[in-house]
This record gives C-alpha cells, structure tokens and sequence, in this order.
C-alpha cells in the first residue's frame, strides 16, 4: 500500500481477530483500494474503516484495547464523523456491553448491549449458521437493486439489541433479530456481505457509494 | 432492353427505370449520401447486440461481395460478418471455394452456411421443371440465410450490394437505398412452397424460408443497398477492384460462357445454363443485359452492343450442360427435353432445324 | 516420474491422473468400466434423452460438432441415421486444414445430407492470437480447441437449439477423470481448464500485440443467462456407447469411404489428419512440454482395447515420440516467425516435471518410459506393432500441400 | 427464514480436487481453484475444501492452495485436513477459510476441540466425522477411512457438541460416491440429538435425493461432492428442483431454470418450440456489479 491518496481509501483495521482476506478481496472485486493496519497513525490519516470481526467478543475487545486504538478511533468516528463499517463481531464491538462469556464492555459507539440468541419453543439450532432473508426499507439506499427475497450470510451466537431507531434491517430467527444498525456515520452488518455473494457485493456497492456521497 | 423482362417497366419516352437512373447520376451529391449511410448505420447500432459486428454482408467472394466487403472494412470503418450461403460440395465450383477464401483473407470474419445437399439438389430440379429456372431455390436460399443469421446474432444491419432495380429493371424494390422490401421481389417472394416440393418436410427448409416481415420488424432488421450511396458502384469497376485484391476469374471464350466478361457467378457453373433458357424464354440473356449497362454508361454504341448480343447471348458452352446432368443424375436428351419446354414459341420460329428469334433486336 | 502399470502415462499428464494402490491409472481404471456396463442399458437411456430433444414440428433436434476427422463420421452416421435426428452440423475452420481433411468433410456433408454451418475467423485476427498464446502458454493450437469447443456452444443459443452431442470426453476416455455412470455433460469450467490451458478468450486480450476485445469474441463462451434460457446441454456419445475409435474408423471406411492417411508422428492413420500441425508441431510441443507425444496417448488406448501388450507399447513409443514433425515451415511462414523464435517461445513452456537444463544449458528429458523397455524388445526391428491401422487409397493422387482455407472438397469422376 | 444450505465439498488429494468413491477410488477433477470458481459462480451456499490425504501422509495444510481458493469465493469457505493445532487453525483463518473442519486430530487431542472454540468462538468450528454402516450399526472411522474407531457414534457426537463444536458434519462412508441418495436414518438420528447445526453428506445422484433428506430430516445443510462436476450449472439446477418442492434454497444467481421443464429425475428437458422461438428476440446482459 503506498502512502500516497490514504485518504481516499478505507482502512480495515486489524486487530488479530478473523478472516481479513475475505474482505479484501471482496474490496479487489470491486476495484477499492484500501490499507490494513492497526496503529493510531493510519487511523487518523484515513478517512473510513472496516472493522471486521470473528470471534470472541471479549478476546476482541482486549486486543484492541492492548493495540490503544479505541480511544483514537472512537475519536475518529464520533468527532470528524468518519464513516465505519463493522461486520459481524465488529458491529457488535459498537455496543456498549456484551454478556459473552461473562461480561465485557465494548466501544459504546451505539447505545446497545449484545446477547445469546434465544432457542426459544422452537429449540431453534445456535449458532444461527446459513443463509437468511432480509428484511430493510425499501427507501434505503444501501438496499438499492437488492431483491427483497435476498439471503445473507450468517454465523453467530450473539446479537445485537438496540434502539429501534438504529435498526436499518432485520431477519427471522426465532424472534427478529436485529442484523444492521446505523447511526450518523456508523454502520454495522451482522451477516457477512463479503461472503454473501452477489447480493453481499452489491451490498458493499451500495455502501461505498453511499458514504461517498455523504462525505463527497 | 425487351419488354419481356418479366416486372420491367418503361416511361412515357420508352425508356426503363435503370436508364432513367443512369442519366440521374452525374447531378447527385455522393458527399451527402455518405453522411445518410453513416447515419442510417449509426441508428441501429442501439438494436444491434452483438460485441463486435457493425453489420452483416451476404456474399458468395464474388466481384461485388469483395469490393463491398472491402469497402464496408475500410471506407466506412465498420466490422462486418460476412454471411455466405455455399453450395453443396459438388455443386461448388473451385473458383468459388478459392475466392471466397481470398475475400476471407483480406480480414473478415466468415459464417459460411451449407443447406442439405439433396434438398438443394430436389429442389433445383423443381425449379427447373417446373418454372425453367436453376436458381430459383438457390436465390431464396441465398437471399434468406442472411436475415435469418443476422436475426440469430441479433445485428439488426443488413448491407447488400446493387438494388436490383436500379441495375437489372425489377420495379419491386424501389429506388431508394432501403432494401426491406427485398422479399418482394419475384423469386423469394413466393418462398420454397411454390415450388410445390413433394415429400419434404418443413424442417428441411430452414434456411429457404424469408423471414416474414412480422418476424423481420420484431428483430428490426433493416437491409440497405449500398450501391444507392456509391457512385462508382459498377460491374466493371467492382471487378477491376476485386481481380487487383485477388479475385480468380473464370478462363473460358464468350461463346462458352455466353457472357461478354469472365468474372460473373464465379462459385456457379449452372449460371450460364439458367441464362441460356432465360434466353430461351424471353428472347434476351447475360449479354443483352451486359450491353445495356455499358450503353447507359456511354462504353459503348447501340449498334456494337447489338452484334455483342446477335453474336453471344443465350450460348452456354456443352460443357456446363454436361456437369449440371451429371449433378443431376439425368442425360443430356432428358436435359433439352425440359429445357425445350420453356422456349417462347411466340418469339422463336424453327428453320432448318434451328431456331432463330422472330424479332431480332436491331 | 510413475507410470501406470498398464498403459503408457506418466504421472504428469496435463489431464492428471490419480493411481491406486495397484499402480494402475484412473484412466485403465474407468477404462475397464467398458467391458462391465450394459450397453444396451445405456442405449436405452441415450435414446430417451434423444426422445426427448426431438422437435415435433419444425427446428433441428440437435448440434453436431464435426471436422474432416475425429469420428465426425461415426457420430452423424449414429445420431442421424440409427436414431434419426435432425441435427445441424457445426465446424470451426481451423485454417490448418489438410486436403484430405477438406475432402472428408466435404464427402461428409454430401454422405449425411444436413444443414451444415462453418465459422471462419479472419486470418489476421487467428495469426495475432496464436502469437499470444504462443508467448502465453506455448500453444499453436489454442484458437482451434477454443473454437471447436464454443462454436457448437454459440450456435446452439444463436439458434435455439439446446442439445449439442459430442464424441468422446477427452477426460473420461484419457485419464478417467470421470466414470461412464456420471453421464457428464458439457461444462465451462472443464473448458476452461483442461480444453483452454485455464485462459477464456477475455484473458487473451493483449496490448502489446494488440489483440482487442473485439478481436477475441468469436471464441468467447455464451453468458450463464443465455445457456440457462435456452438449456443448453452437451453430452458426449462414448458415455452411452462403448467407444472404440479405430472399430469406428474402419466401419465410417467401409460404408462411407472416409479416408486415412499416414502421419510422421503416430501409427494413428484416422484421427486428426485433417490438420497439417495437429500430429506434427502440436505433438511436438506436447512433447517439450510434458517429455511425452500423441503416441503415448494412441499406445495407451491400444494396450487398454488389447490390441497391443505393454512392451509392443513401449517400443512404439520409442519408434515415434523422436520423429521430426513435418510441415512446420507452413506453419511458420503462415504466422511470420523464424524458427529459432518459435522455439525461444516454446523453451519458456518446458514442464519441470519432465525437463531439467544440463551443464550446456541444454534441455535434458527428465525421465521416459522409454527407459523401461525390457532388452530383447527395444532392437527386435522385425516387429511390426501398427495395431492393422488402415491406408484408403486417396481420391486423387496428388494432395496441395499448403493449407486451404475453404476448399471445394469435391472429385468430379 | 433461514435457508436449507448447499453445500459443495471439494475433496483434494494431493493437491487435487479428485471424485471420492466410498473413500477407496478416486479420479482426476482436476485444480481445486477452478472447481472453487465455478461451484461460486454457480450459487452454491458454502464451500468445503477437505485435504484428504493430509493426515495420512502427515503433512500439515496446504495453506497457499487454501488461500487461492478463498480467492475465488465469495461464499463461506470450511477447511478441514491435516489440522493438528490452534496454530494450524490461525494460518488457515489468515488464509481465508471462514470455517475449521476438525475430525481426526480429535481423537488424539481431548482438548483440541475446547481450545479452538474458546480461540475462534465455536461457529467458527466444525467438527467432522466420518460414519461407516456395516451389519445395520453405524461405526466411527478416521485418518480418511484408514483407522478404525472404538466409540458409539452418538456418544461421539455428543461429546463434540458439548466441547463446542458449532456445527457437525457428518460424512457417510458407505454412501460416498455411490449416487443411492443420502443415508436418512442415521442423518435423521443426529440432527435430532443435537442443538447445533448438522451437516449430511454422502450419496447426492440426483435431485430427489437431496428433496428426501431435507423431508426426512432435520439436517441444516446437504454437502455435494462429485455430483456438481457432472453438469453445467448443477447447482443452480438443483435448487431449482428444490424450489418446485417447497425446500426453500437461497438463490441468488441471474439465472435460476425456474420455468424449465424436468424429467422423473429432475433433469432439465427441452423447452417447447414456441417458448425457445420467443427467445429469439429477447436479450440477456449480467448484470456488473
């Protein structure tokens, strides 16, 4: 990566945790240039971010808090309003707390906590691992030429429970779990766009071409 | 030019469309007909939905179809497929493998499209029998491939060469650049069912049926004849241009090929023979109209066109007579027997055992 | 390098191969499937599949994929006359064309009566190509395989016709990539792979020899949408039929006249000698890419029919994979390259798993079955092992030498 | 709702994707990266790339292989095969396998299991195993067929859920490559007893086959080896077959065969004339992304 045009592209942050490739080369498929780091320096010299994440919220959230980049990122993203993305575990890092495993703080980026999915009557199977539909609004622009039967790539234990007002899109699972948030500049996927095919890269389409409007 | 031609027309003066046509030239503006035809090609470029052909060109690798092509590659800057609808091997002449292979050579990207060959031969032998005609199923077939490949590929541009009005005195096709109505015109218009085939299918036939103009519409199929937009579209020139970029021409006398020049209807041998029963026929053929075009252009007076025509229309060396019935299985005596059916008794009188035109053009 | 017990290949061959425990190859293995399967069985099913593709009223029943070799005969000869389809018969103009191969294919179209369509590629265009995929893979064939295999392809979404049938799959019939039972069918990932050297047309597009989209696009594969609307399905007749090519040779010889010809690198008299290259430089470069030629593939598809003991095999081998391909100065004076660039361009596609480089820089064969030969066989000059491949006495005495882009391909008597 | 999955396998041996048959004869596919290709053009729902002679010959995973392959999907991407430790599991996450497919290692490593769920969460792992019917009682083997194993497979099974495994696959032996159709009863019998998902797979010959083990039983997904190298676009095919009955598949691919006529098997058939006709004038661009 050179160091030229950083502010144009997106930083992934790597903080140990999951599968970074996948989402590079989601990123090459569609001709985005992008840094991978995890030093404050390129946090505040890029100008958006993927925080991706598979996991453990609670390793996740200590490895980012030995690596010192929460404070500097949060700052980032709250002050200059750069757009973030998490996917998955890194949507839930946006939460204020998580009862994985115990109880852990996380990023508090939005008012939220993160719990188990609930088996409920239907002795539903967790993870809640495959494919699911999505429900989102129509108007949303991240949705755009995204058939309202589309199916997202899903693998977790744990989600996210929030305001309704953050709430951008949702699936059936039990009851209905909330699978992406949005407030101001932050964005979170619960499924994996990356490694949700054609629907998922055009997603990520979407997305791109969305904060890149908002922050033209 | 005889008022026999069958759907020939004449103005009030005498004098036929083509000659009417011919002395329109000088005064046309060839510089603003260029502009048309690069316009014409330019809006059905959005219809058209193939990644690389502009258009498609039927051709046989003849004189006319090189210089088109050629032209099309190169004046115009287009990417033409040649369409070439190819005669059954045995019907195929060497000169027309081997030009077309030089035509394919000059750059072009070729689909050759060979129809059954005993349906071709079936249905020659109906057209011969039944309306003393060679070619009139390998016409329709001709005619036909081309629209139905440009359908299959979806290149809705059709180029052709000459409107055969303006050059040959048929009034179907109008005198404009724009060829759609080509299937009017006498041959393929009645399609292969005219020929009142017994014991083929319609499967069989594929490639001898025209497309309808319902099914022509839906695939915005538009046909153009060049020869409107080109002002020094001839036989002549076409050829001289065409021998120079490799064109192989027959070796034979006019007597032979009862023809004044040696390089038309090279991929066809069985030409000469349907040209000597027009002549039967009607009482003119090849070299009647070989001379009407160059006195039209001023190449030549009435009166040495007219010792061309006494001296050579209507012959056809024994030789092709000899390959069509070994083609067609049949002897030379079953051969005149059909071929003598068609002679216009109304304009032929028999004297000492040859016959003679009662009405000699003079 | 390992070598199948049985038959002639080297572990290295481009198709792959896996080896049981015996040391016996996947191909002798799915071989032997041929003398275990009820045929009849599979007639059968090949007829319903057949039954079903059949148009009631007008249209063709299927494609047909021919040239003027390659059981092009067999296959018309089968499905239009012993199970009466209708098909259109489809060829991609190779330009390498042999006259004899010109004349087979003529006499097959006049033979089997069918519509028949040819697509020619401008010289230019084929010229430029094979110069980039000689740099790219080392290959003078890649625009012949690639448009053979997508012509059939194109012309059956062109002219919604769905059903292409083909001969023998390369992959079950060599190398046994797959058993008869799977019934496999014509993919564009087997394309891609094994048929394209894994480069599609659109990887060929090149700058530097100026090769345009445009360019490449006779041989680019219809897109997923267009085989999916009209279902296009190619199967290949040796899943339904015991294939035998030599047995289906010699009965198109006898019924039809389909003629032979002697070739400098293989016994082989019937297949591919409609293509001056395809048995001479192409072998060639097969075997300086793999250390092994043609004849390794002819011998081993004879000790698997039983025609041929191993050591008889091997001497052949030895007798043919050495022999100099002959024409090559047509090829090199159709594409304008010298010798010693044709062969620069080839050293680059030397396999390692066959070749090494001496202490001359000279290129040195890893290793060849021809090692193997037990003594006794190797000198014994009085056998003959031609497997009784036949020589038609040829139509005309004199056959053109260069190629023929399209030729008449008729005798007159 | 969440969907049924189809899931390909691709069975690489010796760096070959290679058909397995009854885990004993195996032919040529040939590059693990192509066929990784096509199964994710052709819509599959997951992909499953198992090194099968990994642990036998004592090698650890190809892990440049593994990362060509994550290179051309776009779907989730499981890796199983000559993993023996944490460490092996991190190389292949960093090479993109989304999932860690565990089986033999976990009869020599009790802790194998816990460790890589407490490290990668448990949905990251899958744990395998390898199921043999003979004389009417299911046995246990590993080392790809070679070994013998002494435990019940239900207790087997429900050790590895309890040790975290987030999904289990199960791998029929006497089904593999045979084309008779998914081994119900025993598919049936584990997805009932655990919570987590199960994954079936041993047996797919044809469409139905797939329609009766998701009616049969309660598996989450159905893994397909050899079967999606026969044909053109077999899995999109395939779910399309599902569709007509009522089996609910994610589809996402420009092309579905949904209004394609089929045979008793479930093969696509010849459209009728007029519908193949009409085509003539329509036209059909992918979309780009």
């Amino acid at each position: 990566m050179s160091n030229t045009n950083k502010d144009k592209t997106v930083l992934i942050i790597d903080y140990g945790v999951g599968n970074l490739l996948s989402i590079t080369k989601a990123l090459d498929y569609l001709g985005y240039s992008y840094g991978v780091s995890n030093t404050v320096d390129d946090i505040v010299r890029y100008q958006s971010y993927i925080l991706p994440g598979v996991g453990a919220f609670g390793e996740a959230m200590r490895n980012i808090n030995l690596l010192g980049v929460s404070e500097a990122l949060c700052q980032e993203v709250k002050i200059q309003k750069k757009p973030i993305l998490g996917i998955c575990l890194g949507m839930q890092l946006f939460a204020k707390s998580s009862t994985e495993d115990g109880h852990h703080q996380g990023l508090g980026l939005i008012e939220g906590s993160v719990e188990k999915i609930n088996p409920g009557p239907e002795n539903l199977k967790v993870p809640h691992v495959g494919w699911n539909e999505i429900i989102y609004d129509k108007k949303n622009p991240l949705f755009k030429n995204i058939d309202k039967n589309s199916c997202f790539y899903y693998d977790h234990s744990y989600h996210f429970i929030c305001d309704s007002g953050y709430k951008i899109a949702s699936c059936i699972y039990g009851d209905e779990l909330t699978v992406a948030i949005n407030r101001d500049n932050i964005y979170g996927f619960q499924f994996h766009p990356e490694k949700s095919h054609i629907s998922g890269l055009k997603l990520l389409r979407n997305y791109f071409n969305h904060i890149g409007k908002l922050h033209a | 030019m005889p008022n026999t031609r069958p759907s020939i027309k004449f103005d009030e003066h005498g004098v036929c469309l083509p000659c009417n046509y011919a002395e329109s030239i000088p005064s046309i503006d060839w510089g603003k007909r260029k502009e048309q035809l690069l316009e014409i090609v330019a809006s059905y470029q959005n219809h058209n939905k193939s990644k690389n052909y502009d258009c498609l060109i039927g051709v046989s690798g003849g004189k006319d179809s090189t210089r088109q092509a050629m032209y099309v590659k190169n004046e115009l800057g287009l990417r033409p497929l040649l369409v070439s609808c190819v005669q059954p091997p045995q019907h195929q002449t060497v000169l027309g493998a081997d030009n077309l292979s030089n035509l394919i050579s000059l750059g072009f990207d070729t689909i050759s499209v060979g129809p059954s060959p005993t349906v071709w031969k079936k249905l020659m032998w109906e057209g011969f029998v039944k309306h003393g005609n060679l070619h009139k199923s390998t016409e329709m077939a001709l005619f036909a491939s081309v629209p139905k490949v440009a359908i299959a590929y979806q290149i809705p541009l059709i180029l052709w060469g000459e409107n055969p009005t303006l050059q040959l005195g048929d009034a179907h096709a109008g005198t404009t650049w724009n060829g759609n109505k080509m299937s009017a015109g006498n041959t393929i218009a009645s399609g292969p069912s005219s020929l009142k085939y017994d014991g083929l299918m319609e499967q069989q036939l594929y490639w001898y049926n025209y497309p309808d103009s319902f099914e022509m519409d839906r695939a915005n199929i538009q046909l153009v004849y060049l020869g409107y937009f080109w002002n020094d579209w001839s036989k002549i020139n076409n050829a001289n241009f065409s021998i120079a970029h490799g064109l192989d021409i027959r070796v034979d006398s006019r007597e032979n090929m009862g023809s004044l020049e040696p390089f038309d209807s090279l991929d066809d041998d069985f030409v000469q023979i349907n040209q000597m029963i027009k002549h039967m026929k009607f009482g003119f053929g090849k070299v009647t109209e070989e001379v009407c075009e160059l006195i039209r252009t001023n190449k030549m007076t009435r009166v040495e066109g007219i010792e061309l025509v006494k001296k050579y229309d209507g012959k056809c060396s024994e030789r092709y007579i000899l390959k069509y019935c070994k083609y067609m299985g049949i002897s030379i005596a079953e051969f005149w027997a059909v071929a003598e059916k068609y002679r216009n008794q109304d304009i032929w009188v028999k004297d000492k055992g040859e016959y003679h035109l009662k009405y000699p053009i003079t | 390098m390992k070598y199948c017990s049985r038959c002639m290949y080297p572990e290295n061959h481009p198709l792959n191969l896996t080896f049981n425990q015996d040391g016996l190859c996947s191909g002798c293995v799915v071989h032997e499937e041929k003398d275990e399967i009820d045929w009849g069985e599979k007639e059968n099913d090949l007829k319903s599949l057949l039954n079903s593709y059949r148009s009631k009223s007008h249209g063709y029943d299927c494609i047909v994929p021919v040239s003027g070799a390659r059981d092009s005969y067999f296959i018309v000869d089968q499905i239009k006359n012993k199970y009466g389809m209708n098909p259109l018969l489809v060829s991609y103009n190779k330009h390498y064309n042999t006259d004899i191969g010109i004349k087979n294919l003529a006499y097959l179209r006049s033979y089997f009566d069918c519509d028949f369509l040819m697509q020619t590629v401008s010289p230019d265009v084929v010229k430029n190509i094979t110069r980039v995929t000689l740099r790219d893979m080392g290959s003078i064939y890649w625009h012949c395989i690639a448009g053979q295999t997508v012509f059939p392809v194109q012309c059956a979404v062109r002219y919604k016709v769905p059903l292409i049938i083909w001969g023998a799959h390369q992959g079950i019939d060599q190398v046994g990539m797959f058993s008869h039972h799977d019934n496999v069918e014509m993919t564009r990932k087997y394309r891609k792979e094994h048929d394209l050297m894994g480069f599609e047309a659109e990887d060929i597009v090149d700058t530097i020899l100026g090769i345009t989209e445009k360019d490449v696009q006779p041989f680019v594969y219809p897109n997923d949408i267009d085989l999916e609307k009209v279902g296009v399905r190619g199967i290949y007749l040796n899943n339904y039929h015991r294939w035998d090519s030599k047995q289906q040779h010699e009965n198109m010889i006898d019924k039809y006249s389909y003629k032979s010809q002697l070739q400098t690198r293989t016994f082989d008299t019937y297949n591919d000698i409609d293509c001056f290259h395809y048995s001479n430089l192409h072998d060639h470069i097969k075997y300086i890419k793999y250390g092994y030629g043609k004849i390794t593939d002819h011998v081993s598809r004879e000790i698997r029919l039983k025609r041929l003991s191993r050591e008889e095999g091997a001497v052949l081998v030895k007798r043919y994979t050495n022999k100099k391909p002959e024409y090559n100065k047509l090829f090199l004076d159709w594409i304008g390259i010298k010798e010693s660039g044709l062969n620069y361009l080839l050293d680059k596609h030397r396999n390692p798993t066959a070749w090494h480089k001496g202490c001359d820089n000279e290129w040195i064969i890893n290793d060849s079955i021809i090692n193997y030969i037990p003594d006794g066989y190797s000198n014994n000059k009085n056998i003959d092992f031609d497997c009784g491949f036949r020589i038609t006495e040829p139509r005309m005495k004199t056959l053109n030498d260069r190629y023929t882009l399209i030729g008449r391909g008729y005798e007159d008597e | 709702m969440l969907k049924k999955r189809i899931i390909a396998c691709i069975l690489v041996k010796n760096g070959l994707a290679v058909q397995s048959i009854g885990f004993e004869k195996y032919l040529p596919i040939g590059s693990p990266i192509i066929v990784a290709e096509y199964l994710n053009k052709w819509g599959v729902d997951e992909i499953v790339y198992l090194d099968i002679d990994a642990t036998i010959n004592g090698r650890e995973p190809n892990y440049r292989q593994v990362e060509s392959v994550a290179k051309a999907c776009f779907v989730p991407l499981s890796v199983g095969g000559g993993i023996k430790s944490i460490n092996h599991m991190r190389d292949l996450t960093r090479c993109g396998a989304d999932k860690i497919i565990v089986n033999s290692s976990l009869f020599e490593q009790k802790n194998l299991l816990m460790d890589a769920a407490s490290a990668f969460g448990s949905q990251c792992i899958v744990a395998a195993v390898d199921v043999i019917k003979s004389d009417n009682s299911y046995l246990i083997k590993s080392n790809s067929g070679t070994i013998d194993r002494e435990e019940s497979l239900i207790n087997w099974v429900l050790n590895l859920e309890k040790l975290g495994a987030g999904e289990i696959f199960v791998n029929c032996i006497h089904k593999d490559g045979k084309k008779t159709g998914f081994d119900i009863e025993i598919l049936k019998e584990i997805s009932d007893l655990v919570n987590v998902p199960v994954i079936g797979c041993g047996g797919m010959g044809s469409p139905q086959h797939v329609v009766d083990v998701f009616s049969g039983t309660d598996i989450s997904g159905a893994a397909i080896g050899n079967y999606f190298n026969f044909i053109e676009h077999a899995p999109v095919i395939l779910k399309s077959y599902l569709k007509t009955n009522n089996i609910d598949t994610r589809i996402d691919t420009e092309y579905d065969y949904n209004d394609h006529p089929r045979n008793m098997d479930g093969a696509i058939v010849k459209k009728d004339a007029s519908a193949l006709y009409e085509l003539t004038f329509t036209y059909h661009e992918p979309e780009i992304i």
